[in-house]
């Protein structure tokens, strides 16, 4: 499997990422710089955590106009796996590829910690190797993670499943208690209608290494692989080189 | 003719979206002893200078910008106002 | 250099006049001014005024503390790069080093605690990646009033949004740090930022201004207003009316700051750079400055090409900024254009503003005319540095005779009850989440021991290894005694990092006092730093840098004095690290160093009887050095559970952070302070609640206590058994001196963990 | 009498002050494509429902709210305004 991570200028978990794939897996990965267009055949898209360009005017309002984005976007409405981690979610919501939006935390500060995670879906190229009901145990870094969305939106994706991972205690419960950020209905995480883009906050990436005695987060990785395996999904296509060479020069999202 | 336009755009959370910051200065305010504060909406406020060939102009390229990036529709409404030129 | 070699200055039309009036504004003495006339052999000119009295302030020039600072020892086998750069350097093994240092950000913070804090934050991180190192890792060292009064509670939490903001921002965990609440910083909080890095050691880069001709780049965000003056503005005292210095009010630009560090480091990869230093006080006039000073060069530049914010700046304006987010860098000729365009990948403004000479001149141009020309050696290390009488003063001298007698002793168990609840509650020892949470701590993916232990532990690149930091100071010990609260501060310190397993390595350290001109305060800072010297000298820790943060008092009220120290340890072996909490019912607890019978300047006196009185603790430097020993090699050894250093709140309160602090949650236990190795006639308020030093609550498994023993014996160190672990639901049950107390571990949890939030409940980040 | 008055704070980052939400959403539209977007400046707009005795009182009350509490003169300018109630 071949994961390609997006580089935006401000992202921070991008190494994580990497090694949670390499040296997690054992599986190889790729940074995509975000002012490229070719997704360099790659099996899997991560968006990772970060602050792609600043986040001053809403979190992943900017990066999602970002050359790369135009391939991501193609790439994940053609069926290609996308994942999108945090800042990632934030991008992808702001990108119309997921319902719903990332407000601030409902108590307005950044909070990061280890939240209970339960897994409402293991139907997912994401989470096949969880079962479902699994309880994990997963940090969260984010000022802006509370999920909210329409009513009816929220009752269209709880109706077809695609809550993927929601807040909830040590018992397993999603009470508000084990809200970290406000988030409606205790939503951690959800897919798309097809159920190949995944956004979620939490960082699985942060717990998928045994030296920092917690492993949690690999099974997202490992599902993906088996994903891959298993041929679900969709390669991306490289670039023709011209083309690829022209878009390493284009004009950034951002550029001073 | 073309020339600067002082736009504002003021961005305010969607009716029924939750307004934590609003609340929180809402609150604070009642700890201070002001009473008689019935609600508190916490929005953004974005000025900018356009240059465009009239104040019409300058109110529809804003709002495109708006509604490409500068606010999210589905969390926030957002009025334009061109300010005196 | 010829006089013949130098150049027509030009002073700009419309500058001020020269006067005393002028110069005395500038922050220099007379004295100070006849020196600037002898070697410069003419009037400088307006903008070369501003030059002077920013690189002679205190906050460049350490004028008051230099002296002080040369009788520190700052060399040993893990020094690579001691005091001098950006920031000190040690070798961790594996071909690998540390970068690291501390700075203060006091003043901004008291004017503006978001916007201060989140620059200071910004300005150390450049300190750190301009010597070719990543970031790894923050820590924060904050002190301020108490959190009774609202002005704290906005500046604290300001300050925790602020440090947090930034860091997340820019990708690097905050993973430690102290915060200390006295009415002593009611209106002078203290906000330290240290920053540690890592990089490989062929890759080291210093600032230097070398090979006549090489460009010299301004890189970053553009210059504008904000922050003139902004190091004469840190040595000077806090007024009303600095509160009302809005110019100097600098905002933080994280996502820049995240550009500059990846360009900076893709630059030093490449090898594409000279030299290489952070734009921080007294923005391009001391970046400029000290680079060709670290040369012997010297450097000529135009500031009409320097890319500016506003209009009509002027040279005096330009030099003087301190815009964040920027660095002066000399490329090498032939990679210019290499330089230019990895700046460009990350959309950085870069601009070639001049060269490196060979004439020693610090020369400014505007426009070709020449508005600037100083030479560089007496500018920047000709500061005039004073020698001052110190004085103990009649508070100070008053206190430390005052008669604890009557604290010493309890009426009844309820009482001493009591006292543990309330210290548990004391926001100075109480859980410090509401702020760590709000800080990123496991970006990154090396955090082994976040906020919360004794020391932060990371994992380093060299395969195996991790490296341990701390901070501490402890400024109500060294009100008391300056020279034992310097050497406690070492020594505490060392003690936190030796621990988690580490062996202490090196410190840099941040000085806070407030002017140096009262002699009772002149007193405070040389004994501090002697007390420092001798600790580092005892247990071979030396300096690698620093910073000085004078001035720090209002209305005539200087704050504590309070050295503040950031240590750095090597554990070899990342599977011996030792977490500092009780690990599983059943393991023996034992307590290692001696208890004496000394109560002065506790927080039990504090907090329960709102007293500052006594003596502090003594620190015995040898007591302090096999201390550490013991750990590092009980560690070594897997003869530990868990260690926690025994401080704020003394034995009774140690226990306790043990018992909440269980992973799994609270844990109970049965202890005999009695059994605790002590000296002679040790009264019942000092075996609970003193706190002497050099002592560490340990556990282990059940039956393993020998090895612990053992440890002891070949480093002379006192240890004994005190009591077991129990399990989640039971009491801890302390026994001593007469006194029997049993509190359920969940109730002291409790108290423990809503003590700031309780406080902070109300105050939510509004204006942001 | 005393009634409910709309009120708009506007607050908006002081002359010379960095502003890097500005900055970064004027860049952004340029890479968009809009041209003649000179200058952005990102502010707050708090919106509040005060009950007082008028107009003017609604007005003077909530100024004392901007430097209490709303604003950040250190940083921040404002501007208070009764809408048509
Ligand atoms: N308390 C101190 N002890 C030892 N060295 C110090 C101390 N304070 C400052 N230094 C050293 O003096 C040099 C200049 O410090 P400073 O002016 O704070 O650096 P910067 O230019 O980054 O602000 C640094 O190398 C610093 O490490
Ligand atoms: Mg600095």
């Amino acid at each position: 499997m071949k994961v390609g991570i997006v580089r935006f200028p401000g992202s921070n978990c991008d190494a994580d990422v990497y090694r949670a794939v390499t040296e997690g897996l054992g599986e190889s990965a790729t940074y995509l710089w975000h002012k490229s267009t070719d997704l360099e055949g790659v099996d899997v898209v991560v968006l990772p955590g970060g602050f792609s360009y600043g986040d001053y005017l809403r979190a992943g309002a900017i990066a999602r106009f970002s050359p790369i984005m135009g391939e991501v976007i193609d790439f994940a409405r053609g069926g290609g796996l996308t994942l999108g981690i945090c800042n990632g979610f934030q991008v992808l919501c702001e990108a119309h590829l997921l319902p719903g939006a990332l407000v601030r935390n409902r108590n307005l500060r950044f909070r990061c910690h280890d939240v209970g995670l339960r897994v409402e879906n293991a139907g997912t190229p994401f989470t096949s190797a969880y079962a479902e009901g699994d309880l994990l145990h997963i940090p969260i870094a984010h000022g802006e993670g509370q999920f909210v969305a329409e009513a009816s939106t929220l009752d269209e994706v709880e109706a077809e499943e695609r809550v993927v991972f929601r807040y909830v205690d040590r018992r397993g419960q999603a009470t508000d208690a084990a809200n970290p950020n406000g988030s409606a209905r205790n939503i951690a995480g959800i897919v798309n209608a097809e159920g190949n883009i995944l956004g979620l906050m939490p960082h699985p990436e942060r717990h998928s290494l045994s030296v920092l005695g917690n492993t949690d987060g690999l099974g997202v990785f490992r599902s993906l692989l088996a994903a891959v395996a298993d041929g679900r999904g969709r390669r991306s296509d490289p670039a023709p080189p011209a083309a690829a060479e022209f878009a390493a020069g284009a004009v950034a999202g951002v550029s001073s | 003719m073309s020339r600067v336009w002082s736009v504002d755009v003021r961005v305010t959370p969607r009716e029924g979206i939750l307004d934590p910051a609003g609340e929180t200065i809402r609150r604070a305010l009642g700890n201070l002893g002001y009473e008689g504060v019935h609600s508190v909406r916490a929005g953004r406020l974005i000025r900018l200078e356009v240059e465009a060939d009239g104040a019409e102009a300058a109110k529809a390229s804003t709002e495109k910008m708006c509604e490409q990036l500068i606010a999210n529709p589905i969390i926030e409404d957002y009025v334009v106002r061109v300010r005196e030129g | 250099m010829t006089r013949a070699s130098l150049e027509r200055v030009e002073a700009r039309p419309g500058d001020p006049v020269m006067s005393a009036a002028l110069v005395a504004e500038h922050g220099l003495s007379p004295e100070e001014w006849e020196q600037i006339l002898g070697f410069m052999g003419r009037e400088p000119t307006f903008t070369e005024l501003g030059v002077f009295s920013a690189m002679w302030s205190e906050h460049c020039g350490y004028k008051n503390s230099r002296p002080l600072l040369r009788t520190l020892p700052t060399e040993g086998p893990a020094v690579v790069q001691g005091p001098g750069e950006n920031a000190g350097v040690i070798d961790v093994g594996g071909g690998w080093g540390v970068a690291f240092k501390i700075e203060s950000h006091n003043h901004p913070s008291a004017v503006e605690p978001y916007q201060g804090a989140a620059t200071g934050s910004g300005g150390i991180l450049r300190d750190v990646f301009t010597m070719g190192a990543r970031p790894i890792a923050i820590l924060d060292s904050l002190h301020f009033g108490s959190l009774d009064s609202p002005q704290s509670r906005y500046l604290f939490d300001g300050v925790v949004r602020g440090v947090g903001d930034y860091g997340n921002c820019v990708g690097v965990p905050t993973v430690g740090g102290e915060a200390i609440f006295d009415p002593a910083y009611e209106r002078n909080p203290l906000i330290n930022v240290m920053c540690i890095g890592v990089l490989p050691l062929e890759r080291l880069i210093r600032g230097e201004a070398e090979g006549v001709g090489n460009p010299v780049m301004a890189v970053g965000a553009r210059t504008g207003r904000d922050g003139i003056h902004g190091a004469t503005f840190a040595s000077e005292e806090l007024d009303e009316e600095a509160v009302d210095s809005r110019p100097q009010v600098q905002v933080g630009d994280p996502f820049t700051e995240k550009l500059l560090l990846e360009a900076s480091l893709e630059l030093i990869e490449r090898d594409l750079l000279v030299g290489i230093q952070d734009m921080g006080a007294a923005g391009l006039t001391s970046s400029g400055t000290e680079m060709a000073a670290r040369s012997g060069s010297g450097i000529d530049i135009d500031v009409a090409y320097l890319p500016v914010r506003e209009k009509g700046m002027t040279p005096y304006e330009m030099l003087l900024s301190e815009s964040q987010e920027r660095m002066l860098l000399v490329a090498k000729p032939e990679h210019e254009e290499a330089v230019r365009e990895v700046l460009e990948r990350w959309d950085l403004q870069a601009a070639t503003i001049g060269q490196v000479t060979d004439d020693g001149m610090f020369r400014v141009r505007e426009d070709g005319v020449v508005r600037v020309e100083i030479p560089v050696k007496p500018l920047v290390d000709d500061c005039p540095t004073y020698v001052r009488e110190g004085v103990m003063s009649l508070a100070v001298a008053e206190a430390r005779s005052a008669d604890l007698g009557a604290y010493a002793s309890f009426e009844s168990d309820g009482e001493v009850d009591a006292a543990l609840r309330t210290l548990l509650d004391a926001p100075s020892i109480a859980s410090r989440r509401w702020i760590y949470e709000q800080y990123d701590t496991t970006v990154q993916t090396n955090t082994l021991e976040g906020p919360g232990s004794d020391a932060a532990v990371l994992r380093l690149p060299a395969e195996g290894r991790a490296l341990a930091a701390s901070t501490d100071g402890n400024g109500r010990h060294t009100w008391l005694d300056p020279r034992t609260g310097g050497r406690a501060a070492v020594a505490e310190a060392a003690r936190n990092v030796a621990c988690s397993g580490a062996r202490p390595l090196a410190v840099t350290n941040c000085l806070n006092f407030g002017s140096p001109e009262r002699p009772e305060v002149y007193f405070q800072l040389a004994g501090a730093v002697e007390g420092m010297g001798e600790a580092c000298r005892a247990l071979r820790t030396p300096v690698t840098g620093g910073n000085v943060s004078l001035y720090n008092e209002t209305g005539g009220q200087p704050v504590y004095p309070t050295p503040v120290i950031g240590m750095l340890g090597v554990i070899e072996d990342l599977e011996r690290r030792v977490p500092s909490a009780f690990q599983r019912e059943g393991d023996e607890i034992w307590v290692a160093g001696v208890t004496r019978d000394e109560i002065g300047g506790s927080e039990y006196l504090a907090a329960c009887h709102g007293l500052v009185a006594g003596l502090p603790p003594a620190l015995e430097l040898r007591e302090a050095a096999s201390l550490v020993d013991f750990l590092v090699e009980g560690a070594a050894d897997g003869a530990f559970a868990s260690a926690h250093d025994c401080s704020d709140g003394g034995l009774a309160v140690a226990l306790a952070e043990c018992a909440v602090g269980a992973v799994d949650g609270p844990l109970g236990c049965t202890v005999d302070l009695d059994a605790a190795p002590a000296g002679a006639n040790v009264s019942a308020a000092g075996r609970w609640f003193g706190e002497s030093h050099s002592r560490i609550v340990l556990t282990c498994r059940p039956g393993e206590g020998e090895r612990i023993a053992a440890h002891g014996r070949r480093h002379g160190v006192p240890v004994a058994r005190v009591g077991v672990v129990n399990g989640p639901d039971s009491p801890c049950r302390l026994t001593g001196a007469g006194h029997a107390i049993a509190p359920p571990a969940a109730e002291l949890a409790r108290i423990y963990e809503e003590a700031i939030p309780r406080r902070m409940s109300e105050e939510a980040g509004i204006t942001s």
